[in-house]
């Protein structure tokens, strides 16, 4: 009689399934992260791909359509649509990134304090949120904005205030459930101090999940600043943002259409890859 | 303190709820959210540069003409006494002053301007649930086969979808080539007012679906696995009953808290379509209010949006409470 | 090619597709760059009750504006959201016409005595209010009396020794000295004529209803939203207004007021940005009216700011800037390259006298080189955010001043706290625009160069003794070629030192229905209503 | 034994999406109104078994060959009886439901039925006046409604997937009982699968032993026990306590 093979966690490759092979297996994460790198090598390496610069001016050539010069065409003071697109990524990407790391660092740990600790502490991070969610966004968002003068400091100010949010709330309730687990239970009774039980016991487990989250956020985060350049109090020109470059380009709508086309699928196109890999991982823990 | 605090988390511990205690904490609680968020905005909004005296005066203003409007307005009192007089006010007539600029009621104000804001997000989250089940359904019930890889890659695409960018090009498609809708502003009477509602209520409705759709597909494929879905399927029952009396309502229940959470970021969030199709609701006044730095205008609608957003969470919280016999039953 | 797995492949294919639809629904919902011949598909309703046959009277013209009205009050308000509300319920003695004339209105007939100092008026025969009361020489005196008292942003300037009425139909001013810009203050709308005592209501009454002299009486108001006007039957102009009803709609977005035009819901709107104009003009069934406007863009300096305090930093930022080729990328025709601070529309703008810095760059680093900074500097310049004509002005100035060592960091920032900062003199440079507001060479000027003025030289502190002497003599000086010296060689001085360098003077554009005659643009950008008429 | 076969599994096979073999060649046959017990460590494909006797695999476990022979109804009882009843649906409503379907009569009628079924397991009374949820009712009584939804569907063969498990032994005894006791009444066949040998014995007349997705070991339950030929059987039956029942009790399937 064959061996017969159930153990789920083999593969069809027959060796233990290494974090690799899962990798390899969800596809997802595969394309997402390979769409991801590419804007990420393309912003990187723009100046050695175009001649121009992302606000070199030329008066005499605005709003044409894309031609073998202008691979995209000019917007409306004659500069390469192409050029800004990308470096407009890196302006836009980079603020993904930084405004993301501070909330996604405090959400977390607020979160898993107060799911841990439970009682005051909770109630008082809770009200917390509470109280940040009747707030409506777009008021903190145009204050901090006003206060703080437009361009990045305002954006990064708003995400700090707002962004944990979201994570607190994921994180606390899984801490919570977490903790009513036997596991943690038998780590409490050993007599670990709760900080030292949060970080090497419940942190890994978490950690997984909000990474997921993670990634939607960031979505969000993006359309948000694209959103606060369409309303006019983000990224101050002439640093490119596909925000402005989406409000510029609605005028020109009728007869340049693409100059507000096109950053809005460079949005979608970096909307996807993230999300793709949001999924990929959420499958790959699922699996796991 | 111990016990207070544990039942002051009414959130956490299920058991609480029903009891006339439990209401009573969620009372104080929703009145220290509202408490908070109204003195933040009326400082924040004092701290932010920006005089309105000179939004109304212009940039020919004399500085003589500031100074008397300062004082009319009372803006040249120290904060905390105009603090203390906006409570005053508050509190004794319910309203937070009148608008600096048009000079009506911001309760007025409100008022007239509440009804579209709440219809548009009333028939966004009607199109958004109906066309979440739907497709939830959809996914759940056909998994990896086409539809569902269909409906799993829209949220997606959609979800990186600015919202503005999506009603713009629903305007340019739906209202100016084909005429089909109406390109902005709200027509009179009722047929006048769906009709020019429906394409930002669609925009709302965007930006609600995927979130939503996610949710559900997984509650219902969890219910679809569980046994009393086997159990119900070995009777032979016909399909359509079970998804729709019993699968269906297991897998809403949950989606109930996300859509609580989802709708009371939408009381804030239509600012944007609301600009967008230039719809005269709550949010462009706030948008316009805080360009003109009308304050008592703004203050009363982060009042207006903090009440709203309290009471929905408390409602979702109540319903979904009441709907679930496990919990119901017990206490 | 990456081996996928089965699922996978067919997401990944659904996905693209996806996409694809995404790229038709855009491209498609961009009409093709020809005018849209629509297919078909025309929503334009011509106005419902356009009636046919007979000239088209009667019918409700819908005006899109981005700013609703706040209040009638004549005496206090300057925005252009009241302004343009107010001259459709007051009319004053005297007014101008779309060259920028002045022309008797309420008055049939006036005349300046040879000193300058005595002004005599006489109203029209039979000049009635809305309300069907007489108009006398006394309502005239009650009008002129308290905008003298209230003063208000434009309060007239001239010193009026004495206001008094001859006989019912006659008035007689007499100035302490002579002020020639005193008939074009009479004509802009702030001294309207009012019923004496606000025809006996109390006034926070009376402009909650005015009853004026104008075409239109205020029907519906909400101070938050629209406002709709019904034809005044007492007009003292015989048939006139045409139409029934005016309404004046908000509609804050521009997209928004576009869309709403070409899709017929409105027949005009007030605000339409320049790049947009051709999109206006070429559509079927929308047009653009325009006319030279009274408003100079400008860029602004602070004359005690450590760099623009120096003349040749100014003259070689001035020489640096291709006003030519701003205003051809940014204004599509529709303004004209600025050499003098006054635009065309206002008299003794010595456009020909006046020579410019013109575009030249090494002209402008040997201007630079004998500046304090010859090697160049870095400094702000605040923008209001929200306008795209101006944000784009400011990157053209920003890559102009790069061209000779000077690094200017655009600082955009929203309106109101823009205002802030400027009042404070707290800026460097910033863009902005000078208005007139009546056909007088006087009203930007003075505004402009007076330092004891309560704007200090529109903010910028600009002080010159010869120039304020110049100012004042031209404020005395009658009409005539003395006077049109002294404005030619005070502009020239301006030119020279360019505390502000004028860009371009932006022509004032309306989108209109094209199926709307009689629509009379107004240099200061109202509308005159009167003449208005749906097409059969 | 000529009794007339009423199920027949022959060489059932059943593979994940991911072709990991979960049963290998099962085969069994089933007389009239017998039982058959289903023994093995959890893991082994026991229940999957029975699913695919029912017809409802979980999803991504397919029958890949081998089959089932039988023209009998069938119906299930779960392990975990608060699982099987439909929480937010009060339980006489949720019996009466498949009963209404199942026998195709009107919703009175169908009441009626749903009440004395319930009876006749033993639930209170209670239940005739005022509806309750599943959440309201104990262990035992969750088994009870399940059962009775397994026996409105009128079943030949009744599939037990380890129902006792999940409840405290004193109503484990009851429920086996009331179980037996339906079997003599209505004479319906049974697959009785448990890791629990005691019950297995208790109920069943043949056993079959499966390890790892297979059967190592089947036939008549007093051979098997006696002396298991298998290894892993010798190993399951040594594992049990030496429970008193086993020696002296009554045989009830003969």
């Amino acid at each position: 009689m064959k061996q017969m093979r159930i153990d789920p966690r083999l593969n069809r490759y027959g060796n233990r399934t290494s974090i690799f092979g899962r990798i390899w297996s969800t596809p997802t994460l595969l394309v997402g992260t390979f769409m991801f790198a590419v804007l990420v090598l393309l912003a990187v390496f723009i100046p050695f791909i175009s001649p121009y610069q992302p606000s070199e001016q030329n008066l005499s050539a605005f709003l044409q359509p894309p031609s073998a010069k202008h691979w995209m065409g000019t917007d409306q003071l004659g500069r390469d649509l192409f050029t800004r697109l990308i470096y407009a990524a890196r302006t836009d990407l980079k603020i993904m990134v930084l405004a993301e790391i501070i909330p996604f660092c405090t959400g977390l740990f607020l979160g898993m304090v107060a799911g841990y600790y439970g009682k005051w502490l909770d109630t008082v991070i809770t009200l917390l949120t509470d109280t940040f969610i009747a707030f409506p966004f777009y008021l903190i968002v145009i204050i901090v904005a006003f206060a703080s003068g437009a361009g990045e400091r305002g954006i990064y100010i708003t995400f700090i205030l707002v962004g944990w949010i979201v994570f607190a709330r994921v994180t606390r309730g899984l801490t919570a459930s977490f903790r009513q687990q036997e596991w943690v239970a038998s780590a409490q009774t050993l007599g670990l101090p709760g900080i030292r039980i949060i970080l090497r016991h419940i942190l890994p487990n978490v950690l997984p999940q909000a990474i997921v989250v993670l990634m939607t956020d960031m979505v969000g985060l993006l359309v948000a600043i694209v959103t606060l350049g369409y309303l006019g109090i983000g990224i101050t020109p002439p640093t490119p943002d596909w925000g402005t470059m989406i409000s510029d380009g609605q005028s020109f709508i009728t007869t340049a259409w693409w100059l507000s086309a096109v950053p809005g699928f460079a949005v979608v196109y970096t909307g996807i890859a993230l999300s793709l890999v949001g999924d990929g991982l959420a499958d790959l823990w699922r699996k796991k | 303190m111990m016990k207070l605090s544990k039942t002051f988390s009414a959130s956490a511990g299920i058991k609480s709820r029903g009891s006339s205690l439990w209401l009573v904490i969620v009372l104080v609680r929703a009145l220290v959210v509202i408490l908070c968020v109204t003195t933040a905005v009326f400082f924040l909004i004092r701290i932010v540069p920006g005089d309105p005296a000179k939004m109304i005066l212009g940039e020919y203003s004399t500085p003589e003409a500031l100074e008397s409007m300062h004082h009319a307005l009372g803006l040249d009192l120290s904060l905390g006494e105009q603090f203390l007089r906006f409570l005053k006010i508050l509190f004794t007539q319910g309203d937070t002053g009148n608008s600096i600029i048009s000079g009506t009621s911001t309760r007025e104000l409100i008022a007239d301007r509440a009804p579209v804001t709440l219809l548009l997000i009333g028939l966004a989250s009607v199109f958004a649930i109906i066309i979440a089940l739907l497709l939830a359904t959809l996914a759940a019930t056909n998994k990896d086969k086409l539809p569902d890889h269909l409906i799993r890659i829209f949220p997606t695409i959609t979800l990186g979808m600015p919202v503005f960018w999506v009603g713009l090009l629903l305007i340019l498609l739906f209202s100016v080539r084909l005429g089909w809708f109406p390109v902005g502003g709200v027509k009179e009477g009722w047929v006048g007012t769906v009709h020019s509602l429906a394409l930002p209520a669609i925009t709302v409705a965007f930006s609600q679906i995927p979130t939503l759709v996610r949710s559900l597909r997984a509650q219902m494929l969890d219910v679809l696995e569980s046994d009393f879905v086997v159990t119900l399927k070995a009777a032979r029952i016909p399909r359509a009953i079970i998804l729709f009396k019993h699968v269906m309502r297991n897998a809403a229940l949950p989606t109930l808290m996300l859509f609580g959470v989802n709708l009371s970021y939408l009381i804030g969030g239509t600012l944007v379509v609301e600009q967008v199709f230039g719809i005269k609701g709550i949010g462009s006044l706030l948008f316009s209010s805080i360009a003109k730095r009308d304050f008592p205008v703004i203050q009363g609608i982060a009042l207006y949006c903090a009440i709203s957003v309290v009471i929905i969470s408390l409602l979702v919280e109540i319903i979904s409470w009441w709907l679930d016999p496990r919990t119901k039953g017990k206490s | 090619m990456l081996k996928l797995k089965g699922s996978f492949k067919k997401s990944a294919w659904i996905g693209a597709l996806s996409v694809l639809i995404l790229v038709l629904v855009a491209g498609c919902s961009g009409s093709n760059n020809k005018p849209a011949e629509n297919n078909g598909a025309q929503s334009q309703s011509t106005n419902q009750n356009a009636e046919a046959g007979k000239p088209a009277v009667g019918g409700t013209f819908v005006y899109g504006r981005p700013a609703a009205v706040t209040s009638l009050d004549l005496h206090n308000q300057i925005t252009a959201n009241n302004a343009f509300a107010i001259d459709k319920v007051f009319e004053s003695l005297v007014s101008f016409n779309s060259e920028g004339e002045i022309v008797d209105w309420l008055a049939e007939s006036h005349n300046i005595s040879e000193d300058g100092l005595k002004y005599t008026f006489v109203l029209r025969e039979g000049l009635k209010f809305s309300n069907g009361n007489e108009v006398t020489a006394e309502d005239a005196v009650f009008s002129l009396e308290r905008h003298l008292k209230v003063g208000g942003p434009l309060a007239i300037a001239a010193k009026v020794d004495s206001v008094k009425a001859t006989d019912n139909r006659t008035l007689e001013i007499v100035l302490q000295e002579p002020y020639t810009p005193f008939i074009s203050e009479l004509s802009n709308f702030s001294n309207g004529i009012i019923p004496k005592d606000f025809g006996g209501v109390s006034e926070e009454e009376f402009f909650k209803n005015p009853v004026g002299t104008g075409p239109f009486v205020v029907e519906k108001w909400d101070p938050a939203g629209d406002l709709t006007f019904v034809k005044n039957s007492n007009y003292w102009q015989e048939g006139k207004p045409y139409i029934d009803k005016l309404v004046y709609k908000l509609i804050e977005d521009d997209s928004q007021a576009i869309n709403q035009l070409k899709a017929g819901e409105v027949n005009g709107i007030e605000s339409l940005a320049l790049q947009n104009a051709n999109e206006i003009k070429q559509g079927p069934d929308t047009a653009v009216v325009t006319n030279g406007s009274w408003v100079t863009e400008q860029l602004f300096f602070n004359t005690l700011d450590k760099h623009f305090s120096d003349v040749h930093v100014r003259r070689a930022l001035a020489l640096a800037i291709d006003r030519e080729g701003l205003t051809n990328a940014l204004t599509f025709g529709y303004a004209k390259p600025a050499i003098s601070l006054l635009p065309t529309a206002i008299p003794y703008n010595s456009h020909d006298q006046v020579k410019a810095l013109d575009f030249n760059i090494d002209a402008a680093k040997e201007e630079l080189a004998k500046s304090a900074f010859p090697d160049g500097f870095s400094t702000k310049l605040l923008v209001a955010s929200g306008n795209s004509t101006r944000a784009q002005e400011a990157q053209i100035i920003q890559a102009a001043g790069k061209e000779i060592g000077i690094n200017i960091e655009i600082e955009s920032i929203e309106l109101a706290t823009f205002r802030e900062r400027f009042f404070a003199y707290d800026f460097s440079a910033m863009l902005n625009s000078g208005q007139a507001d009546a056909p007088e060479a006087n009203s930007i000027i003075a505004f402009q160069t007076d330092p004891e003025g309560f704007s200090k030289s529109y903010w910028t502190h600009y002080t010159n003794d010869e120039v304020t002497k110049l100012l004042r003599e031209g404020q005395k000086s009658q009409d005539g070629p003395e006077r049109a010296e002294i404005y030619s060689k005070l502009l020239q001085t301006l030119a020279d030192e360019v505390p502000y360098i004028p860009l371009f003077y932006p022509d004032i554009l309306k989108g209109v229905s094209s199926s709307v005659d009689g629509i009379v643009v107004l240099p200061n950008g109202s509308i005159r209503f009167e003449e208005v008429q749906f097409k059969k | 034994m000529s009794y007339n076969i009423i199920l027949e599994v022959e060489d059932l096979s059943l593979e994940t999406k991911q072709h990991h073999r979960l049963v290998n060649r099962v085969s069994f046959a089933l007389g009239k109104g017998e039982t058959i017990g289903l023994v093995g460590e959890s893991g082994s494909g026991k229940s999957l078994t029975l699913r695919a006797i029912l017809g409802l695999l979980p999803r991504g476990v397919e029958k890949v060959d081998g089959t089932i022979k039988s023209d009998e109804r069938t119906a299930m009882v779960f392990q975990d009886p608060r699982g099987a009843l439909d929480p937010l649906c009060p339980v006489v409503k949720q019996l009466s439901e498949v009963v209404r379907f199942r026998q195709q009569v009107s919703k009175k009628a169908a009441r009626e039925i749903a009440l004395e079924l319930l009876e006749r397991l033993g639930l209170p009374d209670s239940l005739k006046t005022a509806d309750r949820y599943p959440s309201q009712l104990s262990g035992g009584q969750c088994q009870r409604v399940v059962i009775a939804i397994a026996l409105a569907c009128k079943p030949s063969i009744l599939l037990c997937d380890e129902p006792t498990t999940a409840l405290d032994v004193t109503v484990q005894k009851q429920i086996i009982e009331t179980i037996s006791a339906l079997q003599k009444e209505l004479g319906f066949a049974m697959v009785f699968v448990t890791h629990n040998l005691a019950v297995a014995a208790a109920m069943c007349s043949k056993l079959c032993v499966m390890k790892n997705g297979e059967i190592v070991e089947q036939g008549d339950t007093l051979d098997l026990l006696q002396n298991p030929q298998d290894p892993y059987t010798q190993m399951l039956i040594n594992s049990v306590l030496p429970v008193p029942e086993l020696e002296g009790s009554e045989r009830i399937w003969n």
